[in-house]
């Protein structure tokens, strides 16, 4: 089983989301986090004084599937969270040893 | 005949002395009538400026951090309390007392010994409109000082100001004291409440010195953004609407019909000036319309003209307006970034500045001895000096206020108490217990911010 | 000269006759006018007074939880519409219809009828001014029963309330009925209001029970604080500027310049005092200045001083506030710990408690009559039994009212719904839909919570 | 004998003669009295109605999303400061000029040239009682157009609405033009102040077309739900308060003690019954008693009763209430599903639709002339003139203007900037800087709701 | 060691925090986050339109625990965190290849 | 490459970005998250009434990064978030076994 770990747009969430369901994913953790990279910030203004702005909101999807899955998760993440623009992200894939669907007790890949 | 005639006289003594009699009936009446529509007056006119309170509360509220905000909850709160039974205790007898030289009264604390004094409504009346704008000329300061004093120092000083600062200069000019005698015109306190918060604020700030943050190590100017700006500015609105009793109420009479008119009109034209023209200059100086600003502006029209909106014309309030809502804006960037005197509300440049500027304006644009109306310089004159004389009793005052607290019991919290904020380590309390709140000190603004993608 | 005579005599007659024609004028002027006085002072403290439900929900907002606020709101804002209508439907003719044995009246539904009663001024103000009383008796309630209340369950007994509890209690005191024949004097509801709204809440909560979580399976008691202290604030400020309408808009008339004075300025002394007190008290019995105590004590010495504002001194006043908010305290304390009644907003101490105490700090302090002033027994023994009486009333019909609902409909929402939150179940909404919102029952003060590093 | 007749001559002449002085005096006397009255009155009235201002800014806060709530503020305190500049210079003039063929007024420009012109009270008092009228017209339209108007866009609206779309009805109705001739009645501004508001609302939101993601590509229709309630409601219950001085104030008379309690009466009874319906209608037909239909609906039930309180029996208005709520859900249902003109606040049903349907309702319910006590058809009729003669009106402007703008300017903000906030991109600002938000622009419901478990 | 990842009700974490606590798991990092999966979410009215709401707030747990602890811990969390109904959630066990407590410079297993 | 979790002080964020950014580290995700540990909460009263807080406000930073750099990151952090007082936080190490940038597609190191 593979975690894949994506940091997207906030704007891209519900085309990504919408694009894994289609898909047969029905599984995903969603987390609010902010984050600094290439992107730069803009700077503003708060009573005439410049804030300069280094942490952007971003959406962290974590989503865990079968291994033979992730290569396509990550296509569909791709496609649908890509602009081109600076600032869309990164994803990260990570292995996970074990799964449990806690209302059942299914176990590994039963439990996704 | 005779009888006739003696009848008549008869008659007539009796319709004249019925009459004679129902004279001073309809004399009492009318006393009795004006008395009531005096009283009604001035007394919804206090309860509107009572109400000025709670606006002020949201100001400060809005335009300071979350963490602190029971803190200043408390602040305005005790401000109002201690104020009034401060003023009831010793602040209106020196405000309204016997004057000793013109600099202040001598009697009439708790109320007591003005039986023969004419306040044109009962007593109780006249206290209470003096004690809710003694509560105001308090709260302006606890602005200037947020997130960073103790609380017990700020209770000292709402106890000074409620009960020495603030009624000495209302002796001065509305108590019969010497800047009266000078011709010093404020019609409802634009010197005497908030010039007399603002220079207070001014000096206690300067001695609190800086929030942590607010100014780098390598002398960055940091920005501490306000958190909740929608109740900031509903604090401005509820402090517009009650300033419809601070001013035309100053009048001191319901019978003034003209005085109230036009004094309610200047006072809604100014605060409109001041609110376009901080708008229309802050988007010209940063590129973007800024809201802090435009609520500041809004208070800067207000407080300018409370000082001349019954001697203006409403051509003039427009302009007295116009002008103090640029000079908010530049005398808040000379603070923060000039003078370096933190002030996280703009409580000076708006109470302190403007209120400067408002009485001066008097002495330009009153339609009777103003300067532009060739008045001469007689009344801007008089207007200067008052300024000047509340400028150093106040800063004079407070200075030694300040410089005592803070070498005995302190003036400021304990570093770590500002950075975990005053609500936990003072009040034991979070004011939005549910909420998800951004925690690093200068990050605040990063997280709900979303730039261009 | 007959002929000179007789023209004098014309003359005069005309004269005397013009003049006792135009008397009859002028007296109808001055009733004229006084009646204009007199309506205007009540409208305009009627309007105060409505606005005063802006503060409740703010309040009962504030010192609860953000998932239960929508129907928080739902509440208040059918309170105002339901309690209206019925006071204008039954109400109004039980506390001022014909009456029964001083019991209750048994007129005037519909507003109909009243055709020779005088009120002072035209019917629908009358109606208008008790009207936003009734309102507020109901508004009590619904704070002490927040958060687990079913809606349906409120609804009934909002209308109960407002056409049934309140306007007999109303009738009793005001409608002159059995209480006022003895002298109990209660100007503006410590009792008639605050406790018949305060001793509702007590029982309907008593059988309604809990809120999940409030109280631990081993007994522990927990702690369940309000989302949002500002909005709590803020409602506590516009309740307080209510109140000058409330209490000095009792005197039912606006040419009572004396009166009125004294009254308003008892009330800001006694909640400034109720303020201090509270605080201080809260500060040495906790270690820390705390603010909902701090607010609830401004609302005990409004509510302490309703009843008597208009008959005591201001230093009466100070010393009921100050006592006040000392008693609130202990009350919420008596009520959380003891007697384990669940009260998220205080309202059953702040007017059920402090209502019954103001009411017999009349009997003390009452400047005629008053035990302090060696006015004897007569007064206070008068206001201990219109507490008493009031108390038994309101208990009695609440507890039949939330008994029989109870068995009925039922009182309370089902165990999902509490734990999810009234507003998602009832109402299909959320309060702050953008906002991350803690959700674990009892550790929602956590997240926002900085603990000194 | 006869320098008896003689001195009793000189005496009653001299009574007599200053008697009459005193008749002069006693007049000049009422005459101030009541003149005083009136201006308190007013006064007060037009400063409960400048507060609505921060009702109608909390509304809309409250109905839209955090990430516009900076630019919606900025919209609405430049609303309150240009509409009052703009009715000084201009608008008071058409309303109140010299009449061109009764359509508009032509003179009276910076108020000046009123020197015979009769307002009742001093010319600044009825100006300001106008002006806080004018800028609620404006701010109406401020809702409806939220969340994706240009600033630049906004102004010009807020600035042409003051000066002349508003202004003119205001002759036609007010201004002693042909509406006021036909027969039209309108006591406070159903048609003038609201639909005029609503109306242009109506065309402008048309021009500018729906927020992004409020209609999806397939036709869906989505929700984009308001993130604090909490304010919307304050905001409600600020207007609700403010209502007060709009209708009784407009009686433009403090010795119309009558009309001023029957008017008063009329509005509480008429806003509790759009409240009720509107609670009902929607829990009848959503399953679930709706808290932004509630609000609304006390909305529909006071811009309904503003047309006809002071022509109406309280059933009346009971009826007019009820009917206002339940159309108001129509209304809203209407516009957003099948019309498809995105309004996030619902004001062109508010203002416009129940508007209209008040001013109608006056034909119906009138007491003298109502179609329903008999009185025919002749007063329905005039009132319809009236509403279809000010939709025309207004949409003709309202077209126009949106259109040139949209053709010069622009009226829409780039895309980018909608979706990122109209705060960050025109202010530069967050609202609640230390909060977190949720961002997807339609999943904002998401986080904070809790399902049955 | 192991990290184990839960994703549980809300409404659960007091009970789940308890236990562990009881068992003598005293470090554990709490995140808020919503989630999607078999659980259908209510289908709400606003002004009277539908709202479907399929993301559903969630607490997920991080637990880092000696590799012979995660057996008991996830039963802990079993135990606590189920009630039968869709939606309880799920556990991801990972390896976590080292752990450091930032106060002393203790690593890995003395971290904990 | 690496995956460096590290839970320290909210007070702390601002030295450690700043210190990690001078290194050389541009990227990073930042979550609020609360967590329990050793470190014991106030007691604090509410309406007289005693709360005991067991659970404190946390920053977690996800910084993934080459192999070789993860020892430099490590020393960065601890220097920047150490107080010395309990409450510091934890550092967790993971392998990441693949990381993309959605913008351009690069793999793996070329990602970071
Ligand atoms: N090495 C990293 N470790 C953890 N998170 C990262 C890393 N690099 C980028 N991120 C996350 O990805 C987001 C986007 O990265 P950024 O460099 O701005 O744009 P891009 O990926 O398009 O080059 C960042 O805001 C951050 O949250
Ligand atoms: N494959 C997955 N990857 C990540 N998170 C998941 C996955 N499956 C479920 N979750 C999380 O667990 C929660 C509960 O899952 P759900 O399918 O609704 O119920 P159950 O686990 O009882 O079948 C989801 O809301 C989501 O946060
Ligand atoms: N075993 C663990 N697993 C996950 N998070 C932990 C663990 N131990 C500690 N933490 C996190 O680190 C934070 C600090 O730990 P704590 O024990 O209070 O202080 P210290 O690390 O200084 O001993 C905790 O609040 C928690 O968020």
């Amino acid at each position: 089983m593979k975690k894949i770990e994506a940091v997207i747009r906030p704007s891209r969430l519900e085309g990504v989301k919408t694009a894994l369901s289609d898909f047969g994913i029905s599984g995903i953790t969603i987390t609010q986090v902010v984050g600094c990279g290439l992107q730069k910030g803009q700077t503003e203004f708060y009573r005439g004084n410049p804030i300069h702005i280094n942490l952007l909101p971003k959406i962290k999807l974590e989503i865990v599937v079968k291994a033979e899955q992730a290569e396509d998760v990550i296509k569909i993440i791709i496609e649908n969270a890509k602009t081109g623009k600076v600032g869309d992200g990164k994803i990260f894939i990570q292995d996970i040893s074990g799964a449990i669907r806690i209302r059942t007790g299914e176990k590994d890949r039963d439990a996704l | 005949m005779k009888k006739l005639l003696l009848l008549l006289v008869l008659f007539i003594f009796t319709g004249i002395n019925g009459f004679a009699l129902e004279a001073v009936e309809i004399e009492e009446s009318f006393s009795a009538i004006t008395l009531a529509i005096d009283t009604i007056w001035i007394m919804i006119a206090g309860f509107m400026v009572f109400f000025m309170h709670a606006g002020f509360s949201l100001v400060e509220i809005g335009f300071t951090r979350s963490k602190n905000t029971i803190n200043i909850l408390m602040k305005n709160m005790i401000t109002v309390a201690i104020g009034v039974i401060c003023f009831f205790v010793i602040g209106f007898g020196i405000a309204y007392g016997e004057s000793l030289k013109g600099f202040l009264g001598t009697s009439g604390f708790l109320l007591s010994g003005f039986a023969d004094f004419d306040f044109g409504i009962y007593l109780p009346g006249a206290f209470f409109f003096q004690a809710v704008f003694a509560a105001t000329a308090a709260t302006i300061i606890s602005g200037a000082v947020a997130e960073r004093i103790k609380f017990q120092a700020y209770l000292i000083i709402a106890i000074i100001t409620t009960a020495l600062t603030y009624p000495v200069v209302t002796h001065w000019v509305w108590g019969g004291g010497w800047l009266s005698e000078l011709g010093f015109h404020d019609l409802a306190g634009s010197t005497v409440v908030h010039s007399v918060g603002g220079w207070s604020a001014l000096i206690i700030a300067y001695v609190l010195g800086a929030r942590i943050g607010k100014y780098g190590p390598k002398g960055e100017i940091n920005v501490i953004p306000g958190h909740n700006i929608p109740l900031g500015a509903l604090g401005v609105l509820i402090l517009w609407f009650g300033w419809f009793g601070f001013n035309p109420g100053s009048t001191l009479s319901g019978m003034a019909s003209s005085a109230i008119t036009v004094i309610a009109t200047n006072t809604l034209l100014s605060a409109a000036a001041g609110t376009i023209s901080s708008m229309v200059y802050s988007w010209l100086k940063f590129g973007k319309p800024d809201i802090t600003f435009t609520l500041n502006g809004a208070l800067a029209g207000l407080v300018a003209i409370t000082a001349g909106a019954d001697v203006m014309s409403p051509i003039g309030s427009i302009i007295t307006g116009l002008f103090a809502g640029v000079i908010l804006v530049m005398a808040v960037q000379l603070f923060d970034r000039i003078i370096r005197i933190d002030d996280p509300v703009g409580a000076i440049s708006v109470h302190g500045v403007c209120g400067a500027f408002g009485t001066f304006a008097v002495g330009i644009f009153a339609l009777d001895g103003g300067l532009a109306y060739g008045g001469g310089m007689d009344l801007l004159f008089a207007q200067a000096i008052g300024i000047g004389a509340t400028f150093l009793w106040c800063v004079t005052i407070g200075f030694i206020l300040a410089t005592v607290i803070k070498a005995t019991i302190g003036i400021r919290v304990p570093e770590h108490e500002e950075l975990n904020g005053l609500d936990m380590e003072e009040h034991a309390m979070s004011a939005y217990s549910e909420f998800y709140i951004d925690l690093p000190p200068i990050d605040v603004t990063v997280k709900s911010k979303v730039i261009s993608e």
